[in-house]
């Protein structure tokens, strides 16, 4: 009976009681989250203070440096520790500028497509009948189009820049925001504490806000750490086939496409920007994993 | 049976509706073809008359109905490039896609079985740490930056597999490879959980009550059932697998259906475009179809409603 | 002694029907025509198995359902006649208690804010006056007023039964629905609650509607007690008649079917155990719906339905032939 | 009472060792099961009772450990036995049913299919003698349409039927030890009766003992011979099903049975026992009843009782009987 009550983030509950101690220690426990969450704060860290942090100016074109090699390499310079681009400009530098843009597009479009997703979930989901079929139905119709291939359709459309592309992948997204929602509100509102709240006569705006709302954040923020991850990676591609983030803004899609052409030759230009892509999103899986274990311990895969 | 699959047909309808007015919406916001179908020193009547031979002055409905009744007929638009009509097109390069998908596929699949069993069963073993570890770094890993690197290392440094193209076996084997690891993460996760979960359901303490060898109580009674949702996922990978491919296709510049779309979508061809999303949402929707069914074919607690 | 609640003829069919094209539609009939009164300050318990359609007919009276045909008269008021916002102002006078201790309660919110909620619906109170409110709600099942600002999962079942019961009589309702309120609880938990039930029911003059599939629990704290089967109420009298001289021949098996916890009387019991099992409700049996099981079946009941008929005073039983020697469990 | 007995439990420790510490389940139980016996162990969540059947059948999960304590099954000490030893005790010499017939039972076999598999491991017969067989012990559970059940998948059976079916499997072996877990809790009380009446005849005739599990004192009357009371993980009352209905010893014991409602006498007002089911990983010092305990002296609080004999086996670990014991 006991094992019943771990529904959703007992813990979470807590933490709002103060029991900092308690996140700590939990976070403590697992190292994989421990290093998750470093790798992101780090990360936050490096896009904040990029202009501290960068030993050169990402943009400087510089023709006596051209492909130098990582430091360590034969032929390197340790002006440029993971060497320069066929232009001459650090990739290190390159790489750390890099940071903002995908941090950014990555928090913002999950925003977006959480807002989208909850808000639709949330009325799906608790109204039912009509509006419920009609909503999944276009839910059906962007899950059979890959999100890949729509926003590339979309970008086409509205022509590359930031703007479009967070507006983009919030679109695409909020999908499996709306599912995941419209899912755990079902069960929700077959639970008895919202037959209760009805049975008392609370309003439905009432019962969406105090009862299911808080009830379906903690699936929230564990889908929104690792949809963070996949959105990197998905604005790289993006980036990557040319229609993501466009020069002169820096982006880690965008030095890899760059770079690709020189594989062969100078192998740093396209190693070093999917490490970064890799590490980054290694930390926002790490950190995700973990919050899914602590908030539900059911293991439950969305 | 059949009645079920008939509902579910129906329900298809809804869904081509919604993604046909959804293309129709961006080909429209799109604008106007005319400007790059016509020589930059065409003239304003050129233009115009070209504009009313495409109905391309008509309001938005009487458009868009146009736009269905081509549909109806599997009539996308003719393609400004190749001048011709836009399907035949696709349709030629669809086999070089499927190929791709299906080799990733397999490759995926004898990945992460075995591994998802061996991880779950032998939990937080080296061989659990090992694979559950690779799993999450393959997963973080973009996928067409583990293209290049796999260039990188086979084809220029060791000179085993070519670089790019189709046509032989060794062709195929680091695009499948590239997708197929990928499409791997995410399953071997997958299956894990699915197994961890079902070692603790009553029945599998039942069969292990009757004092049955855990060779079996883990391969007949807990993978039996942990194959349900593991088929479904697969089929449901899909849109993934797809999407997928058309990155790998444009990192081993693979003759595929994504060469041509990003083509496509560089030239604003609409029209292959259009053609392109119909035919890929249609093949997603076919697989979300068959991974319902078997769904259903697989587990005998579910009947036909 | 008045009536409070009256149910007439009261349906719930549940539409399941296969495919979309049969004409012929198939229902789940969870309640197919029950009627019964409830008195002011008594307790009415509903027992049976599952599928005989007790719970839904909890929901149905609480509004949470609705109903397919009959009527629900609460106060002399049919309910369904009632606009959306008078139920909502009729709601405050009938309350639920709810069997799972562990998700009848919102696990976000602390127990000021559940036990307020049904105060702050229909009242309007100050805010001194609504925490007087709740530590006086606190007070009267029992639980410590320094658990005011913690959260549900803190608590044990029992403890967390206590805090519905406090959001259920906060508002001061005349009747409370109590679906199987003790049936998850530990032994000697359920004592703690079926006793606060009974003295808060002497306290604030309630009435109960008490269900449950636990005789033991029914009979302790009910007047009369309704017995149902596949949708129907087989029998309904007060509970020294039901125990120790039941009409219908499912009441007898019932009966003899709960274990005593008396090893002397392991083998003297000499009711009936009933053979097969329980229909499903959406394939109810012809006739009487209970034949297939009875031991006294004829030809009759195969084919005829019994109505449900008053068979002596307060005594009423849906049966062609009523048992003329039932044999109950009571000690005389 | 001269038989022999089949299995003895000497002070046996089950510890689980999770995220949160280590949590003592079981916390040095013994008792004894002769052979045609029928031994109840009665307690509420959390007593450790479930546990105990499972250390015996050998079949905790990873986070469990038997710290210490012996299981002597016919002679063997079977703690010590390697696991292939062990497996091919269960099903075999040792058999349990389970408190949920419907999950108890896998959705994607046949129930012929997962009769017959215990009957062909253990019997080393052939697939069709299996079916023969199994079809057999389908009847003998009550089930008339044996030939057609053996075909069918679980999910159609009721719950009743899934049951008779969870014992035909624990039965095909004929089993020398029988351990049912709360087999009737989920069951309506009219299928409880068939499947209780069911169990008494099938072990008549057989010299099986049986070792139930239950939480209902009502099934304990119907069923037991001796009764073992559990609380917090430790025995607290063992003695014989009609002493201890007539002279519970142990205050936990006696306001359990003050404390449940009875249907075949009039009660005005229950018994109640305050507080609750300890933690497991906050156990109270001294005697673990002592936070609850009307009889509760100086003494109670931090020093445990023993399991003494009051009279001939009637044990109690409660400091009032000490002095006469």
């Amino acid at each position: 009976m006991e094992s019943k009550e771990n529904q959703w983030s007992d813990v979470l509950v807590k933490s709002k009681q103060g029991h900092l101690k308690r996140w700590l220690r939990l976070l403590l426990k697992s190292k994989t989250g421990t290093i998750g969450l470093l790798i992101v704060l780090l990360i936050i860290f490096i896009a904040i203070f990029a202009k501290l942090l960068a030993p050169h100016d990402p943009n400087q074109i510089n023709a006596a440096m051209m492909l130098k090699p990582p430091a360590w390499v034969e032929g390197g310079d340790t002006d440029y520790i993971l060497g320069t681009d066929n232009l001459g400009r650090d990739i290190l530098s390159r790489i750390i500028y890099g940071s903002q843009i995908s941090l950014v597009v990555g928090v913002a479009s999950v925003i977006l497509a959480g807002i989208i997703g909850i808000f639709i979930g949330l009325v799906s989901g608790f109204y039912g009948g009509f509006l419920d079929n009609i909503l999944m139905r276009i839910v059906d119709s962007f899950l059979a189009i890959p999100t890949i291939l729509f926003a590339l359709v979309i970008l086409t459309v509205f022509g590359p820049s930031a703007l479009t592309l967070i507006v983009v992948l919030g679109v695409t997204n909020w999908v499996q925001y709306a599912r995941l929602i419209r899912g755990e509100v079902l069960s929700l509102k077959e639970r008895e504490f919202v037959r209760a709240a009805r049975s008392m006569g609370v309003r439905d705006h009432k019962i969406i806000l105090k009862h299911l709302l808080p009830n379906v954040i903690s699936p929230f923020i564990v889908i929104s750490t690792l949809s963070v991850a996949t959105t990197i990676i998905l604005e790289a591609s993006l980036s990557f086939l040319g229609l993501g983030i466009q020069p002169p803004t820096i982006s880690w899609g965008g030095i890899l496409s760059d770079g690709r052409d020189y594989v062969a030759t100078s192998w740093w230009l396209a190693a070093f920007p999917g490490l970064a892509i890799t590490i980054t999103v290694l930390g926002m899986i790490f950190l995700g994993d973990w919050l899914r274990d602590v908030l539900d311990p059911r293991e439950k895969k969305v | 049976m059949g009645k079920y699959i008939m509902r579910r047909l129906l329900q298809i309808i809804p869904v081509l509706f919604i993604i046909s007015f959804i293309v129709f919406c961006l080909v429209y916001v799109a604008g106007d073809p005319v400007a790059l179908m016509l020589p930059e020193d065409a003239s304003q009547e050129d233009i115009l008359q070209l504009r009313e031979s495409l109905g391309l002055n008509e309001p938005f409905y009487i458009q868009y109905f146009n736009y269905m009744v081509g549909l109806a007929q599997l009539d996308f638009g003719e393609s400004f490039r190749y001048n011709t009509s836009a399907l035949p097109i696709v349709l030629e390069r669809l086999p070089a896609t499927i190929e791709l998908a299906v080799a990733a596929m397999i490759v995926a699949i004898m990945i992460a079985i075995p591994l998802g069993i061996w991880s779950a069963t032998k939990k937080n073993s080296a061989i659990d740490v090992v694979a559950t570890g690779g799993a999450v770094i393959w997963k973080a890993m973009p996928n067409f930056w583990l293209g290049i690197m796999l260039i990188l290392i086979f084809s220029v440094m060791l000179g085993w597999f070519p670089v790019s193209g189709r046509g032989t076996w060794s062709h195929l084997i680091l695009p499948a490879i590239t997708l197929g690891t990928g499409i791997a993460a995410e399953m071997t996760r997958f299956i894990r959980s699915s197994m961890l979960e079902i070692m603790n359901q009553d029945y599998v303490r039942t069969a292990r009550s009757k004092g049955l060898k855990e060779f079996f109580v883990i391969h007949k009674h807990a993978f039996r059932n942990a194959l349900i949702p593991v088929v479904t996922i697969t089929a449901l990978q899909t849109s993934t697998v797809v999407g997928g491919t058309l990155i790998t296709e444009s990192v081993f510049s693979w003759p595929g259906l994504g060469q041509l779309l990003i083509q496509a979508v560089n030239t604003r061809d609409m029209a292959i475009v259009q053609a392109s999303v119909f035919i890929i949402a249609f093949i997603v929707i076919a697989m979300n179809l068959l991974a319902d069914i078997l769904y259903k074919l697989l587990d005998p607690r579910i009947t036909f409603r | 002694m008045t009536v409070i609640l009256s149910v007439r003829g009261l349906k719930k069919y549940f539409d399941v029907t296969e495919g979309w094209w049969k004409k012929e539609k198939q229902y789940l009939k969870a309640v197919d025509h029950i009627s019964f009164d409830v008195n002011h300050g008594e307790t009415l318990g509903i027992v049976g198995e599952s599928g005989c359609g007790k719970s839904t007919t909890g929901n149905l009276i609480m509004q949470l359902l609705e109903k397919t045909e009959g009527e629900i008269i609460f106060q002399g008021v049919d309910l369904s006649t009632l606009s959306k916002q008078q139920l909502r102002k009729k709601r405050a006078e009938m309350q639920m208690i709810f069997q799972d201790p562990f998700s009848s309660l919102n696990p976000r919110m602390k127990v000021f804010d559940i036990i307020a909620e049904p105060l702050l619906t229909h009242l309007n109170l100050s805010s001194e006056k609504l925490k007087e409110e709740v530590l006086s709600l606190m007070d009267q099942v029992g639980l410590d007023r320094s658990y005011i600002h913690r959260y549900p999962h803190e608590f044990s079942g029992g403890q967390r039964q206590r805090i519905g019961i406090a959001r259920a009589i906060a508002l001061q309702p005349k009747l409370i629905i109590c679906d199987e309120p003790v049936s998850a609880l530990d032994v000697s938990i359920q004592s703690q609650i079926l006793n606060l039930m009974s003295k808060l029911q002497k306290e604030l003059r309630l009435t109960f509607i008490f269900i449950a599939h636990g005789l033991p629990a029914v009979k302790y704290i009910s007047d009369k007690i309704a017995v149902m089967y596949l949708g129907k109420i087989v029998e309904l009298t007060t509970k020294e008649k039901l125990f120790s001289k039941p009409l219908h021949p499912y009441t007898e098996g019932l009966l003899s079917a709960v274990p005593l916890p008396d090893p002397m009387l392991r083998n003297k019991k000499d009711g009936v155990i009933l053979e097969g099992d329980i229909p499903s409700p959406t394939n109810i049996p012809s006739g009487c719906r209970f034949h297939p099981r009875c031991p006294h079946a004829q030809e009759k009941c195969k084919n005829e339905e019994p109505t449900f008929i008053a068979h002596e005073e307060e005594h009423y039983v849906a049966c062609h032939f009523p048992l003329k020697e039932g044999v109950g469990v009571l000690e005389k | 009472m001269g038989r022999e007995s089949l299995l003895e439990v000497r002070n046996l420790k089950t510890y689980f060792y999770t995220e949160d510490g280590v949590i003592p389940s079981v916390d040095g139980v013994s008792f004894t099961i002769k052979k045609g016996e029928t031994v109840a162990v009665v307690g509420e969540s959390g007593s450790g009772k479930s546990v105990t059947s499972l250390s015996i059948m050998g079949l905790l999960d990873a986070a469990g450990k038997i710290e210490s304590g012996t299981i002597i099954f016919e002679g063997n000490d079977i703690t010590k036995l390697s696991k292939k030893d062990r497996r091919k005790l269960r099903g075999n010499e040792m058999a349990m049913i389970f408190q949920e017939p419907l999950t108890s039972l896998n959705p994607l076999f046949t129930v012929g299919n997962q009769i017959s598999e215990a009957i062909k491991i253990h019997q080393k017969v052939d697939k069709k003698e299996a079916k023969k067989r199994s079809i057999e012990i389908l009847k003998k559970v009550g089930i008339a349409r044996a030939e057609k059940v053996y075909h069918s998948y679980p999910h159609l059976l009721s719950g009743g039927m899934r049951q008779r079916v969870m014992i035909a499997i624990a039965l095909s072996c004929n089993p020398k030890l029988l351990i049912a877990d709360e087999p009737t809790t989920a069951l309506d009380v009219t299928i409880q009766a068939q499947i209780l009446q069911l169990m008494k005849e099938l072990i008549k005739d057989k010299q099986t003992s049986i070792l139930f599990i239950t939480h209902d004192l009502g099934v304990v009357a119907e069923m037991a011979d001796q009764v073992i009371v559990m609380y917090a993980g430790q025995v607290v009352e063992y003695t014989d099903v009609f002493t201890l209905f007539k002279e519970a010893a142990h205050p936990y014991t006696k306001s359990l049975l003050a404390s449940t409602p009875k249907i075949h006498e009039q009660t005005e007002k229950l018994q109640v026992i305050e507080g609750t089911v300890p933690n497991p990983n906050a156990m109270p010092s001294g005697c673990r009843f002592h936070t609850r305990c009307p009889y509760v002296m100086e003494k109670c609080m931090n020093n445990e009782p023993v399991l003494t004999n009051i009279h001939t086996r009637h044990q109690v670990k409660c400091w009032l009987y000490e002095e006469e014991g």
